[in-house]
């Protein structure tokens, strides 16, 4: 089952090598969808009481060096691996209606990158987990060099993208190292293994956890990218392949964040709660850099990179709040995120082939004769922009309360991003579809309606937005045992039952029985 | 059927009538959409009374009644459910929103005929009673914000509804980021709640509170000022008011709906919500008491000013949400509740006006080049002048009886609370004075060309369609100025609507005449009882001399206006040159969006260009390009040394020997 | 009088014995113009014989020839990866012009002796067949390197070669001889106990000694400092002979230094582990540092080859059973990425005027998938990207490295690897992400592939004996990232038996 | 006279031909300055077998000087070759590899 989750798109994309040219973009689609529906169907056998790990495969891989192949499903990685799927299949159809050239190679590496990426949700092996994660650039590097687009006055898409390998591999080549110093000194002399679970039994010593944690979040902040560590995000996005983008910006970022959730925290936990306040700190940086820089780009591309960059910041600040709410709200943040950001660089695909051009200055009125695609677009802003209402604002509800709770001047800070991506999302918006077209021949050209094929990649996507807005219950009710799980395994401190009990914070005071609301009865008996 | 199920009923309706025109924008014909929408919201309004009844079935003590669908969002031990309250102060306000609303919609659907977004005006009119609805009906804060914030989205779509229009679409963007910073505070209120109760849900905080809080302890203040922030912003109180005026962009039915009699009320209907919070917090409430009053003051003088019809009108909105403000604040709650209704008649119905003589106008809102619209126009300006004597408080209107009510009330509390009462009643001075500054302006005097062109044609006067706040060419297409705009004169439902709400703004009043009837204050009653200060009741006798100062104010107002602008034509151009300050003071909107530009928005967009053209360049590239420069530099260091002499070679070979014995040798000994 | 004569196991030195006669028979086969075709044939089969008998001595450990040999695991694969580079090389070099110049009977005879002191090393455990092994193991090499005589840069690779060659091994015997003296014996065991009875520490001769021998090795290992000669000679030398010297001379000159640091030194593991660590890290980042940039896919390999000296001469800091393995398992999979890339150059030099230049593989990808597929594969595995041997390599490296509280060389070879991205990448991105240079009017990149010194053969990028080759080592180091097992038990035998 | 005179000796040979290869150019000159170091070897070999008193040393010595030989042939080989095509004898002048 969950061997055929993982394996089902690489199988689908070697056979799609030797495939006629035209057929190779829908046996690809085929593909995904496939993936999708087996993950659905995990999805739906998912025992949603239980915090552990759910059919688990787990088999010796290499021996000698204590690696195993096991992988499983658990309330963390359950909706990131429907993500992927999901997403995957919008990107790999949105790729098929457009003539690529070189197609066969082009669906392969798709579809070997949803293979990495799901291997690296899946893996529940530490060194298995490093593995996939590295693995996961690979395709990406040959679809942004060689189906990118270089840019003039700038690195051409080779230099970006190499810029972007180097930069993102520093991270995970010290987090190989990290992973197995781990292992190895946690079993100092016994039995070597890199299963998670049994290094979380084992513990480390605090000294080791110290420089190891490091390692683990330099991989990590990298890949999302974190404040500082983001230099090599623009220049690649502007190279990137749009379809490519939308699963890149999608699901890759959250990698990372996953990674804090899956390693960092049950294998470091003194050292998470020891640098709780610099990882919080570089969140909240990428939360404001991310979002100033989000309303002062022009380039449609960068405006969705910066903004993923401060979405991220929001996430690590949940994880980092070290509370189960904050976690929560981190997880389904992933989602959501992963849910909207696809779909705006869906658009920004579309809106670049009617206006030719992504600059924001130079587009707008779009509305006028595409109101289906500016309604579409609208609902995608408002959830990017965290309207009350949509998924996306109780993600963030969640992890600011947990952030709030944990280090309420940290939450101060962190909100004002908030009114920013109000501001930076609408901004986009309103470039796009509202005010005059910049020029008068764009007026013609551009606005036109959505087409039926972009709409089938984009309404469900979309719906999936809506869907979630009205019971964003659905993840939480999923994760949550898991995440409580982890993060009482980190603080050590009340199981979430307890948590339950008196549901208030770390200084919650806790009045008596529940009274229902009785205005005259205050004065009463 | 039990109140609460009205009340869910309440909460579908607009949903659905907005998601129909919504999704059916291509196939329903455009009447069909506002009828839609109209019919919706209508009933609405029944099923608004249907629960009112409900409630009156019942007796006082009991009448509050909680009900959810389905479970939200509940993790980590925050519960969310997807509930609503229902008690006499919200259902209150569903009448007056569904019933206010379903007269504006009535006149859209005459005003707004042959916009080309005839179908997206109702969809997005709809969803914002939705909204409206679901901020007045939310059970707990969560949900609260969400219909906050439901609202606010609206009111951006609509005011940047003539989306070509960059001052539309610059105003839209300036509420919603206005709005947006309101949730934060509220949001950020919700977090304090929970820290402190464990919870979100009215009932449990509203009991808990009490036995948590000491008075006026830092925390349960806190909570309150962050409550009055979003109140403030949504309410368009200082300082948090800019966006207001400018919302005028939207088309006049829109400014009537949103930005006169409902939404912008909804930070006096918070405060209302939370009374139970804010009377642990007396300092907070008397700072929110405070910022009400100076807002009355400093509203009601810009608009003795301004020469721009609506925004004129949009000021003394907010001046009267001043004096609703002060009511819910030092505990004149039903009287602050009354004025917000007797507010959304008489509001709305000097907006529908405005609307009717602006569409005469051709889009042109400068009063100084109206005149005469009396003769031209006589539905019209009878239905001004109904407004005008209710805002103006004449003796009898609605707004004489809410006025008064509560300055009276803030003079029997006593000690500093008899400053509102005295310049409350200051402001009614200047409301009368500028409320009929407006109208004798317009109505009266010779007709302007467009009155005469009315006249004498029976035809509206067609301009060539240019934006007068930039100048810059109208986009027909998308809808502004629109081929043909509709006059009350023209158009049999803006008839009923305005007919109906002059009415009410001359006569809503009756149902709360002190001594006589207290309607509103015995319905709402419930809702406040326990409240130490709903003890404080004005005597009947106090009531009626209050009213009877009120009266005389707004007279002399009246006269004053009339000696102005009617008696002496000169006399304004003397005062302005005479107060050349003041003036400059007022004509300038006392500077705010001055200020508020340099203090925020400045210097964000520094920052913004600081972290673009340096930062990144400077410190995230160089980091980049820094590593990669060492790396290439020992590179060539390298190749240097490889200079392809042979004898260098063996030269190092043993150079490297030499070190590596060295070492042994050293190490070992 | 009676005679009492050696005891000498057949058996073990039949692999040696099977070298030898191989050299005299492929020579003999260049005299006789009728045999002069089958040099090749005769070579391959018998390194497949040598490998055969290799193979039926694995699990042996024992002392051959009065303890001048020991036949253990680890000779056994070093020498099967010298073996199996040793007929790659034959099948690459199938109208190599170098073989037409030097007389394809006498270059492959070369060859044969060059793998034969390859074999002898790898089991050398005294210090004279340990020189005589490494002279052996050089001097057809020198020869080899200046085969393709009309080429100004083989000849000048083959002196140089020579030269510095030479200096190392004199300071190596001058270093023995130390040894020898401080300890009073030439056997590794006679060392050990030499050492271990008058100690080290009190004796200069020995400490000079160690410090000279060690030179030696890190020359052949190519270890900086002592790397200088690798990049020239690398890009001098007939290419398959370079991708014959890259990996083989690197195996066997490791096995030795295993033999002789981790067995004969063992004791002494607190003098020499540091310095050796030094050296490892220097080459690391010389190595890494100096292929940056590089247009000569030759040289590049050549600065890259001293960079994966520096990884894998961690295995031999850590002087302990994982180590030994570690490297084992390191060398096979080195000998598989190093091969594909080495076969591709060479089809490339010979189709193309642009020699080794990077310009050569420029639009592969797009032209000659079959080539572009390997060589893409080779560099991305020597990345030690994952889904390839060379991550499982550094893998086993860095799990070695930190066992032996050597952590700080882990962080050094994750650093190198990063650097290495940067010309390995680039390679990757000629093939992939550039248009196809088109040959007229594209000088050649250098005057060592000069086209008047060779013909040029449109067709050879589709030659099976070049294109095989590279897809074969492709898969292997693509297969054996995935399925790791069987190597990781070969060399952890490997590793055990010098243990045991 | 003790073993120490053939050591300083044989250093002082060995430090000769290094010199002398640092320092000439001819390849000729380069390849008997080799020589010189392997004596050296060679000579610090056989005396130091007479010290410790087994004939490894000696043994070792005429080993090493086979395999000189072979170095020198191979090297003159070379030289010839370069002659041959009429490049200069000079090694500073070979460096067309390098970078």
């Amino acid at each position: 089952m969950i061997n055929s989750l993982l394996w089902t798109p690489l199988a689908f994309g070697i056979v799609g090598l030797f495939l006629p040219k035209r057929a190779t973009g829908w046996w690809a689609v085929l593909g995904t969808v496939v993936t999708l529906a087996i993950a659905i169907s995990m999805v739906a056998g998912f025992d949603s009481g239980n915090s552990g790990l759910q059919n688990t495969v787990d088999v010796a891989w290499i021996s000698g060096l204590g690696v195993d192949y096991s992988l499983g499903i658990d309330g963390l990685n359950l909706f990131l691996v429907v993500l992927t799927a999901l997403l995957w299949v919008g990107g790999t159809a949105f790729a098929a209606f457009r003539p690529q050239e070189r197609p066969q190679l082009f669906f392969f590496l798709m579809l070997v990158a949803e293979t990495a990426t799901l291997g690296a949700f899946l893996a529940q092996d530490l060194l298995l987990f490093v593995l996939f994660f590295d693995l996961m650039l690979v395709p990406f590097y040959f679809l942004f060099g060689s189906w990118g687009s270089d840019r003039e006055g700038g690195p051409s898409a080779a230099a970006a993208t190499l810029k972007m390998m180097i930069f993102t591999l520093i991270g995970s080549l010290l987090m190989l190292v990290g992973a197995i110093a781990a292992a190895i000194l946690s079993a100092d002399g016994g039995h070597l293994t890199f299963s998670i679970a049994a290094l979380q039994q084992q513990g480390l010593d605090v000294g080791s956890q110290r420089w190891i944690f490091w390692f683990f979040a330099a991989a990590f902040l990298v890949k999302m990218p974190a404040f500082l560590l983001h230099g090599w995000m623009p220049d690649a996005y502007r190279a990137a392949p749009l379809p490519v983008l939308v699963v890149f910006s999608g699901v890759l970022a959250k990698v990372g964040a996953y990674g804090f959730l899956r390693v960092v925290l049950p294998l470091f936990p003194d050292a998470a709660i020891e640098f709780q306040e610099v990882i919080l700190v570089i969140a909240l940086a990428s939360i404001l850099y991310g979002s100033v820089m989000a309303f002062t780009q022009t380039n449609v591309r960068l405006i969705a990179g910066y903004s993923s960059v401060a979405q991220l910041g929001f996430v690590t600040a949940g994880i980092f709040a070290l509370r189960a709410d904050g976690a929560d709200g981190a997880i389904l943040q992933m989602v959501n995120h992963g849910l909207v950001v696809a779909p705006i660089f869906v658009i920004v695909a579309i809106l670049v082939e009617r206006t030719g051009t992504e600059d924001i200055r130079q587009m707008g009125g779009l509305a006028l004769r595409a109101p289906v695609l500016a309604a579409l677009f609208l609902i995608v802003a408002l959830a990017t922009l965290a309207m009350p209402g949509s998924a996306n604002f109780i993600g963030e509800f969640y992890i600011l309360n947990g952030l709030f709770q944990a280090k309420i001047v940290f939450a101060f800070i962190a909100i004002s991003g908030v009114a920013m991506s109000a501001y930076y999302a609408l901004r986009l918006y309103q470039h796009a579809m509202h005010n005059r077209p910049a020029s008068q021949q764009g007026n013609g050209v551009a606005s036109r309606e959505i087409g039926w094929r972009d709409g089938i990649v984009l309404a469900p996507l979309v719906l999936c937005i809506l869907g979630l807005a009205l019971y964003p219950q659905l993840i939480l009710h999923r994760t949550a045992p898991t995440v409580d799980q982890t993060v009482a395994g980190v603080t050590g401190g009340p199981a979430p039952e307890a948590q339950l009990a008196s549901n208030s914070g770390p200084t919650g005071r806790n009045v008596g029985p529940e009274s229902t609301y009785r205005p005259v009865g205050r004065g009463g008996p | 059927m039990t109140a609460t199920a009205w009340a869910w009923l309440v909460l579908l309706l607009p949903l659905l009538g907005s998601i129909v025109i919504g999704l059916g924008f291509r196939v329903l014909p455009a009447k069909v959409a506002g009828v839609v929408g109209t019919v919706a919201i209508g009933l609405a309004f029944a099923c608004g009374v249907g629960a009112l009844l409900c409630l009156l079935g019942e007796d006082p003590e009991a009448r509050h009644h909680a009900s959810s669908l389905w479970t939200y969002a509940s993790a980590a031990g925050l519960d969310v459910k997807l509930g609503i309250f229902v008690d006499p102060l919200s259902v209150f306000m569903v009448l007056v929103v569904t019933g206010v609303s379903t007269l504006i919609h009535l006149y859209s659907y005459g005003y707004m005929q042959s916009d080309q977004g005839y179908h997206r005006f109702f969809s997005y009119l709809n969803f914002f009673v939705f909204s409206m609805l679901l901020l007045v009906l939310a059970g707990n804060f969560v949900l609260l914000i969400v219909g906050w914030a439901f609202v606010g989205f609206a009111s951006y779509a609509l005011i940047s509804f003539w989306y070509r229009r960059t001052t539309a679409t610059r105003a839209g963007m300036k509420a919603f980021v206005i709005n947006v910073v309101g949730d934060i505070g509220l949001t950020l209120a919700a977090f304090l709640i929970f820290r402190e109760l464990g919870s979100f849900d009215y009932g449990e905080v509203f009991a808990k509170a009490p036995t948590v809080f000491h008075t006026n302890e830092w925390t349960i203040t806190a909570i309150c000022l962050l409550l009055l922030v979003g109140a403030f912003a949504k309410s368009a109180q200082l300082p948090f008011h800019t966006w207001l005026p400018d919302a005028m962009e939207g088309p006049t039915p829109v400014s009537s709906l949103i930005h006169a009699a409902t939404m912008v009320t909804a930070g006096v209907y918070l405060i209302a919500r939370t009374h139970v919070l804010f009377e642990l917090a007396p300092t907070a409430a008397d700072i929110s008491a405070f910022v009400g009053l100076a807002t009355l003051l400093v509203a009601g003088t810009i608009a003795l000013v301004m020469t721009d019809l609506k925004r004129a009108i949009a000021y003394s909105t907010m001046s009267q949400i001043g004096y609703m403000v002060v009511g819910v604040s030092i505990g004149a709650y039903s009287a602050g509740m009354f004025h917000l209704m007797t507010h959304a008649f008489f509001k709305a119905l000097l907006f529908m006006a405005a609307g009717s003589i602006i569409a005469a106008m051709a889009n042109e809102q400068n009063i100084d080049k109206m005149s005469g619209f009396g003769k031209a126009m006589r539905f019209t300006s009878i239905a001004m002048v109904c407004g005008g004597l209710a805002l103006a408080a004449f003796p009898g209107t609605s707004g004489f009886f809410s006025k008064d009510e509560i300055l009276a009330y803030a003079d029997a509390r006593g000690g500093m609370y008899v400053i509102f009462t005295v310049l409350g009643y200051l402001g009614a001075f200047l409301t009368a004075v500028y409320t009929f500054r407006l109208i004798f302006r317009v109505l009266p005097g010779r007709p302007c060309p467009e009155a005469q062109e009315l006249i004498d044609t029976g035809h509206v006067h067609h301009a060539h369609p240019f934006n007068p706040a930039t100048g810059e060419e109208e986009d027909t297409d998308v809808g502004f100025p629109g081929s043909e705009h509709h006059i009350a004169e023209g158009s049999p439902p803006m008839k009923i609507a305005m007919g109906v709400l002059a009415f009410l703004a001359l006569f809503g009043g009756l149902i709360q005449v002190p001594g006589l009837d207290d309607a509103v204050t015995k319905f709402l009653d419930p809702v406040f009882a326990g409240s130490p200060l709903i003890a404080i009741e004005p005597s009947t006798l106090a009531d009626w001399e209050g009213l009877g100062v009120g009266a005389a104010i707004s007279v002399v107002g009246i006269a004053v206006a009339w000696w102005l602008y009617i008696a002496q034509p000169t006399a304004p151009a003397i005062l302005q040159r005479r107060l050349k300050p003041l003036y400059t003071l007022f004509a300038n909107k006392w500077y705010f969006d001055e200020a508020i530009s340099l203090l925020i928005v400045r210097p964000a967009l520094a920052v913004g260009r600081f972290a673009n053209r340096v930062f990144e360049r400077v410190v995230v590239d160089g980091l980049v390009s820094g590593t990669e420069g060492t790396v290439r530099g020992a590179g060539g260091v390298v190749r240097a040394v490889q200079n392809g002499f042979v004898r260098s070679y063996a030269l190092l070979l043993i150079a490297g020997f030499a070190g590596l014995a060295l070492y042994f040798l050293l190490s070992s000994s | 009088m009676n005679f009492h004569e050696p005891v000498i196991d057949y058996g073990g030195i039949s692999a040696v014995i099977a070298l030898t006669v191989g050299i005299c028979v492929v020579l003999l086969s260049a005299v006789f113009k009728p045999l002069r075709r089958t040099a090749p044939a005769l070579t391959l089969l018998d390194l497949a014989v040598a490998a055969g008998l290799l193979i039926w001595q694995w699990g042996e450990s024992k002392d051959l020839i009065t303890g001048a040999l020991r036949l253990d695991d680890l000779a056994i694969s070093i020498s099967l990866i010298a073996i199996l580079t040793a007929a790659f090389c034959v099948v690459v070099s199938t109208r190599e012009p170098a073989t037409e110049e030097a007389g394809s009977g006498e270059y492959h005879a070369l060859l044969l002796g060059s793998v034969l002191g390859m074999v002898l090393l790898a089991q050398a455990q005294n210090l004279v067949t340990f020189f005589v092994a490494i002279e052996t193991l050089s001097i057809p090499l020198y020869i080899l390197c200046a085969t393709n005589l009309r080429r100004e840069g083989s000849l000048e690779s083959g002196l140089k070669y020579l030269i510095v060659g030479s200096v190392g091994s004199a300071t190596l015997l001058y270093g023995m001889a130390f040894l020898y003296g401080g300890t009073g014996s030439t056997g590794f065991e006679g060392i050990a106990i030499g050492i271990a009875h008058n100690g080290v520490l009190g004796d200069p001769l020995i400490l000079i000694g160690i410090a000279m021998c060690a030179v030696g090795l890190a020359f052949k290992t190519s270890i900086a400092p002592f790397h200088q000669w690798t990049p020239d000679v690398y890009q001098g030398a007939p290419t398959p002979i370079t991708g014959f010297m890259a990996v083989a001379t690197k195996a066997a000159a490791f096995a030795v230094f295993l033999r002789f640091f981790d067995v004969a030194l063992g004791p002494q593991v607190e003098e020499w582990q540091p310095a050796l660590a030094v050296l490892a890290a220097v080459s690391i980042v010389v190595g890494n540092v100096g292929a940056l940039g590089q247009d000569s896919l030759k040289r590049m390999l050549g600065y890259s080859g001293v960079a994966q000296a520096g990884y894998m001469l961690g295995g031999v800091v850590v002087a302990s059973e994982a180590g030994v393995s570690s490297l084992v398992f390191y060398l096979a999979g080195y000998a598989f990425m190093n091969l594909a890339a080495f076969a591709v150059v060479v089809a490339r030099e010979r189709e193309t005027p642009f020699g080794d230049s990077i310009r050569g593989v420029q639009g592969l990808g797009a032209e000659r998938p079959l080539l572009a597929w390997p060589l893409t594969i080779s560099m991305l595995a020597l990345a030690g990207l994952p889904a390839t041997v060379g991550f499982i390599g550094k893998l086993y490296l860095i799990e070695a490295l930190v066992e032996g509280d050597y952590t700080w060389l882990a962080v050094f070879i994750a650093i190198g690897t990063m650097i290495s991205l940067g010309y390995y990448l680039r390679a990757v991105a000629a093939m992939w992400m550039r248009p196809e240079t088109e040959a007229v009017g594209g000088t050649p990149a250098i005057a060592g592939a000069a086209p008047e010194a060779d013909p040029i053969d449109p067709e050879a990028g589709r030659r099976w004996y070049l294109v095989g080759p590279a897809l074969l080592a492709a898969a292997a180091s693509v297969f054996f990232g995935i399925v790791p097992q069987p190597l990781v038990e070969f060399a952890a035998h490997a590793g055990a038996s010098l243990f045991s | 006279m003790n073993v120490e005179w053939y050591i300083v000796l044989s250093a002082l040979l060995f430090a000769t031909g290094a010199i002398g290869i640092l320092v000439r150019r001819s390849p000729m000159v380069i390849l008997l300055c080799l020589e010189l170091m392997l004596n050296a070897g060679n000579l610090a070999l056989v005396a130091f077998s007479r010290m410790v008193g087994n004939g490894q040393g000696q043994v070792f010595a005429i080993v090493v000087m086979v395999i000189a030989a072979c170095e020198v042939v191979v090297g003159l080989g070379l030289i010839v070759a370069i002659f041959r095509r009429r490049l200069p004898l000079n090694v500073d002048d070979l460096r067309e590899l390098r970078g």
